[in-house]
């Protein structure tokens, strides 16, 4: 049986607690996302300033539950200053991670071996799997971010 | 009280038997949707054993049953609402959402027109809002939305200037977030006066408070079968007999119709008009058995235990968490049934259900199908207890240690 | 037909041990409504026993097991039509009508104008017509009714005049009435060659042949549970995901909206836009299981053993009753199905049901919610008779006993 | 239980076979009325002739099982030429005789205790009730003759 510490390790609740890059960018120049989940009215928006292919700066603001939030927060603080390149990588890391039930990202791209050492941080969101209706609320924040790198022009 | 024993109702409902993480099942959701007795599950077996059937048409013995089954239920029904005439008054549709669909594209779209004005509440569920946002977007008319107070009431302060010239004002009996339970006599009488008819969304009443159509002097009323400890898959739309005759069909298909050539189709008459298709058959015969079980109950014993229960959780949630955590709905339970939705201080409502799941305790996190009320009080979502004719002190023992450990973790 | 023993199937339908008026049931009404086995209906009550909840939104573990079930409930049926993208293709109705009715105020509503057409035939089910003819009553296209021949197969001489400048195609895959099969494969590709939908009421046919709404390449695939050995109170429509994304909503209320204010509301995407309220969860179970018993009978193995007992019944009844009995439907089994109308020589259906009735025997006398073909027939009415995978020789036995004592005492 | 020959009794057979008053009157002057029951598809035309308080001639068209032709035909016999002070008695006794169940005729008036010796051929028509969903079939012609008689003015 899965019990509340593999869901909220301390890692999630620190940053539920004090969220890293919380708060907004002008919009424009940066990018301005919104995602969504009508289920349980959780609401992120994402900002994003790309400069030379680097996600130069990330902010992120909205409402939700611990685990979207601090998934918002680690995602932030796992992508900021990193190469688009980079960033994709992380993502793909990600979903991963939380690809024990299918179709966990929306562009439904298969999962490999994951390496939990590798993902420092992030790695604290591997006990959400064991709460699948939790998923969602993982993902959230990352699925916004997949949305704003699509509308970045090539 | 007399002959009323929650113990018993409990013992017959065979889900609270089960283990959750390790504990007993504490279900504090029946807001949601109310556990099944086992006689309710029996009927249902027993109809697909013996007598399972197409309704009407049918000649042979248990076609014949089957049909008594689902007319059977109608009566069942009307007589557990009071309703005068059954047979011509009670439709049956799939849940309350759909009879209100029925209610707004039947009767709305042949009475309702631009210059016309229809009255609901900021604390109606969306069954209640959305059928009439989406005929007034084809035909135009306004809708009107009473305030709710602060203190969760409904805002009557301008009640006579929201019913001038409106044709029809709905609203619910009880709020299935606030617990608040409306003055629905009252305002039908006054919603008659000035011209206007009454619908009810009793959805969230029915199982707990008794229900008399008669007596409230309502014209419509909905509600669904698996609130009220029957199956899911039928709702109920009762609509005054007069108005009924009047209204046109909703769904088209089998069963609703007196003839049909290449050429076009005229309907049937009384409430066969309504209900096109095969029906819920064996969903009649376990909501006739969920109507018996209540009425065994008694309504009036189960709506005193029920407020015994909240005025007791209220308190205790009260003078345990103070302002940690607050009520969002009425403090004391004059008119307030047993539906507790709690906003625990720097907890989100998906975290508060998830660390009660771990004690066994289901309660439902989320806007409750209810965001303009959300809105009104600036939230995103509630965590909402709520309780059944089978809840017991006991269940808010847990809860309210549950409470405390998810205060604990995020405190 | 290696592992298919209808003998199995018959002792797993706890209704089949009835006596009626002193003899074994002789249900041949399985075009109406299939009989439900045991593994169905014990789906169902587990359900209600262990793990009842209302679906979505819920945290607690019988919440997410109910929103499993009723989730799984789409995949399995995906898998029994082989829709490529079960949760985005399959919606969950309350019977087959109400698949139609979606179908037109949805699709329909959207797409079709007053310079459009649909096509439909003389032998389709009032479920299949009368949406169409209340939609039409409202904007005023075109419906064109592709008729059937003296020898009860689909008159498919003026098919290309009929499909030319067509929106839809809406085509029963088997008569419930002829049991005639039509050749839908063939008619898709057509329709689509010519710039139309097709769209297919399958509710005769799911439960008797294999369904591939992939290989017939359709867009709407509409059928109900209660037909195949599943419960009442559910149904089914299958749009092509394409489609269905860009269909608007139908019924309002809970679960199908992304938000609400007072102002009005953003319908939600995918299948929860057209299921507003709280589904047939219980239904879902019942369906999953009744798949799953279909798919272990083998749909190819019950086709076979319909198709010899319609031969075998065929065959019996010319020989036994020459002009006495006139089949109204194709009398050979090749593209037909197990559906038997009987006309008797100077015998109303009514009289010849309550003469079977005596004898057990279950037939439906009555238009089958078909009157348009009734009248192309010139027929009031036709005593059915239908089987379903439970069904064997002795009901044909028993059935010919019946007829003959129908036909004496009339005579 | 009940069995075939309580329904179909020989008197009801032979109405069947041979009905009587079978036609149509020119109407007008003769009054026209339909009975229809949607359930099985069964149509009736009742056509009547009053003269001076007296239903001085009636005829049934249409078409419908045993249960519905026979009982218009022997309602046929037995009201015609029968003042309308008879015929409404004729009619109350006939809907004694088919109220096991509430509700056979629609003005919904109480049943007495019934005298089937005074009923005559009627009389075969008791069997009826044991058949509930019959009901409907034998009380067809007889709601038509009663809607008919409703707008004969006073
Ligand atoms: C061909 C056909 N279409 C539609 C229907 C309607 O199905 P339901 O009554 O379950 O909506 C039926 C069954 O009566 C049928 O046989
Ligand atoms: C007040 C109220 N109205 C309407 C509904 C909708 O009921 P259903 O989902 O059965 O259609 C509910 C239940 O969710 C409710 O609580």
């Amino acid at each position: 049986m899965s019990n509340l510490e593999d869901l909220y390790r301390e890692i999630i609740l620190d940053h539920y607690r004090s969220p890293r890059n919380r708060g907004e960018l002008e919009s424009p120049p940066a990018l301005r996302v919104e995602g969504f989940n009508p289920l349980c009215g959780d609401e992120i928006v994402v900002y994003l300033d790309v400069t030379n292919g680097t996600l130069s700066n990330i902010k992120i603001a909205g409402t939700g539950c611990s685990i979207s939030q601090s998934s918002a927060s680690l995602m932030s603080a796992a992508v900021k200053g990193k190469t688009l390149e980079e960033v994709h990588k992380i993502i793909s890391r990600f979903k991963q991670l939380m690809t024990i039930t299918e179709g966990t990202l929306e562009d439904g791209s298969e999962p490999e071996p994951i390496d939990l050492a590798s993902m420092g941080e992030l790695a604290a969101l591997a006990g959400v799997v064991k709460f699948p209706v939790r998923i969602k609320c993982a993902t959230l924040s990352w699925n916004t971010l997949v949305q704003g790198l699509d509308e970045i022009p090539a | 009280m007399t002959s009323f024993d929650a113990r018993r109702v409990r013992a017959d409902v065979p889900l609270l038997r089960r283990k959750i993480n390790g504990r007993p099942i504490t279900y504090l959701d029946s807001g949601s949707s109310a556990l099944t007795p086992r006689s309710v599950i029996e009927a249902m077996s027993r109809y697909y054993e013996l007598r399972h059937a197409n309704v009407h048409r049918g000649v042979y013995v248990t076609a014949e049953e089957a049909t008594a089954t689902y007319e059977g239920a109608r009566e069942a029904v009307g007589r557990f609402i009071n309703a005068p005439h059954p047979n011509d008054e009670i439709v049956f549709t799939k849940n309350t959402t759909e009879a209100f669909n029925l209610l707004a594209r039947s009767w709305g779209a042949k009475n309702l027109t631009k210059s016309d004005a229809v009255v609901l509440s900021v604390m109606e569920h969306h069954a209640n809002i959305v059928p009439w946002f989406q005929l007034r977007d084809e035909i135009g008319f306004e809708i009107r939305f009473l305030d709710v107070t602060d203190d969760f009431r409904l805002d009557l302060s301008n009640i006579d200037e929201a019913l001038r010239g409106a044709k029809l004002l709905s609203l619910s009996s009880m709020s299935n977030v606030l617990g608040t339970i409306n003055p629905i006599k009252e305002l039908a009488a006054k919603a008659h006066q000035a011209g206007a008819l009454v619908a009810v969304d009793a959805a969230q009443s029915v199982a707990h408070t008794p229900s008399d159509v008669t007596d409230l002097d309502v014209d419509f009323f909905c509600f669904s079968a698996h609130k009220m400890l029957g199956p899911t898959g039928i709702g109920v739309l009762y609509a005054r007999r007069e108005l009924l005759a009047d209204m046109p069909p909703f769904l088209g298909g089998g069963g609703m119709i007196a003839d049909v050539s290449t050429r076009g189709f005229t309907p049937a008459k009384g409430v066969a008009r309504f209900e096109a298709g095969t029906p819920p058959i064996a969903e009649a015969a376990g909501l006739t058995a969920a109507v018996r079980y209540l009425e065994q109950l008694g309504m009036a014993n189960v709506e005193n235990h029920e407020r015994e229960l909240t005025a007791d959780a209220l308190q205790r949630i009260e003078s345990h968490f103070g302002d940690q955590i607050r009520v969002i709905g009425p403090h004391n339970v004059d008119r307030r049934g047993g539906v507790i939705s709690l906003d625990v201080e720097g907890v989100h409502p998906h975290d508060v259900a998830q660390v009660l799941d771990q004690f066994g305790v289901c309660v439902r996190p989320g806007h409750h199908c209810a965001k303009p009320l959300m809105k009104r009080f600036n939230l995103a979502a509630t965590a909402r207890a709520s309780f059944g004719p089978y809840s017991m002190t006991q269940d808010t023992d847990t809860l309210l240690e549950a409470l405390q450990r998810a205060v604990e973790l995020f405190g």
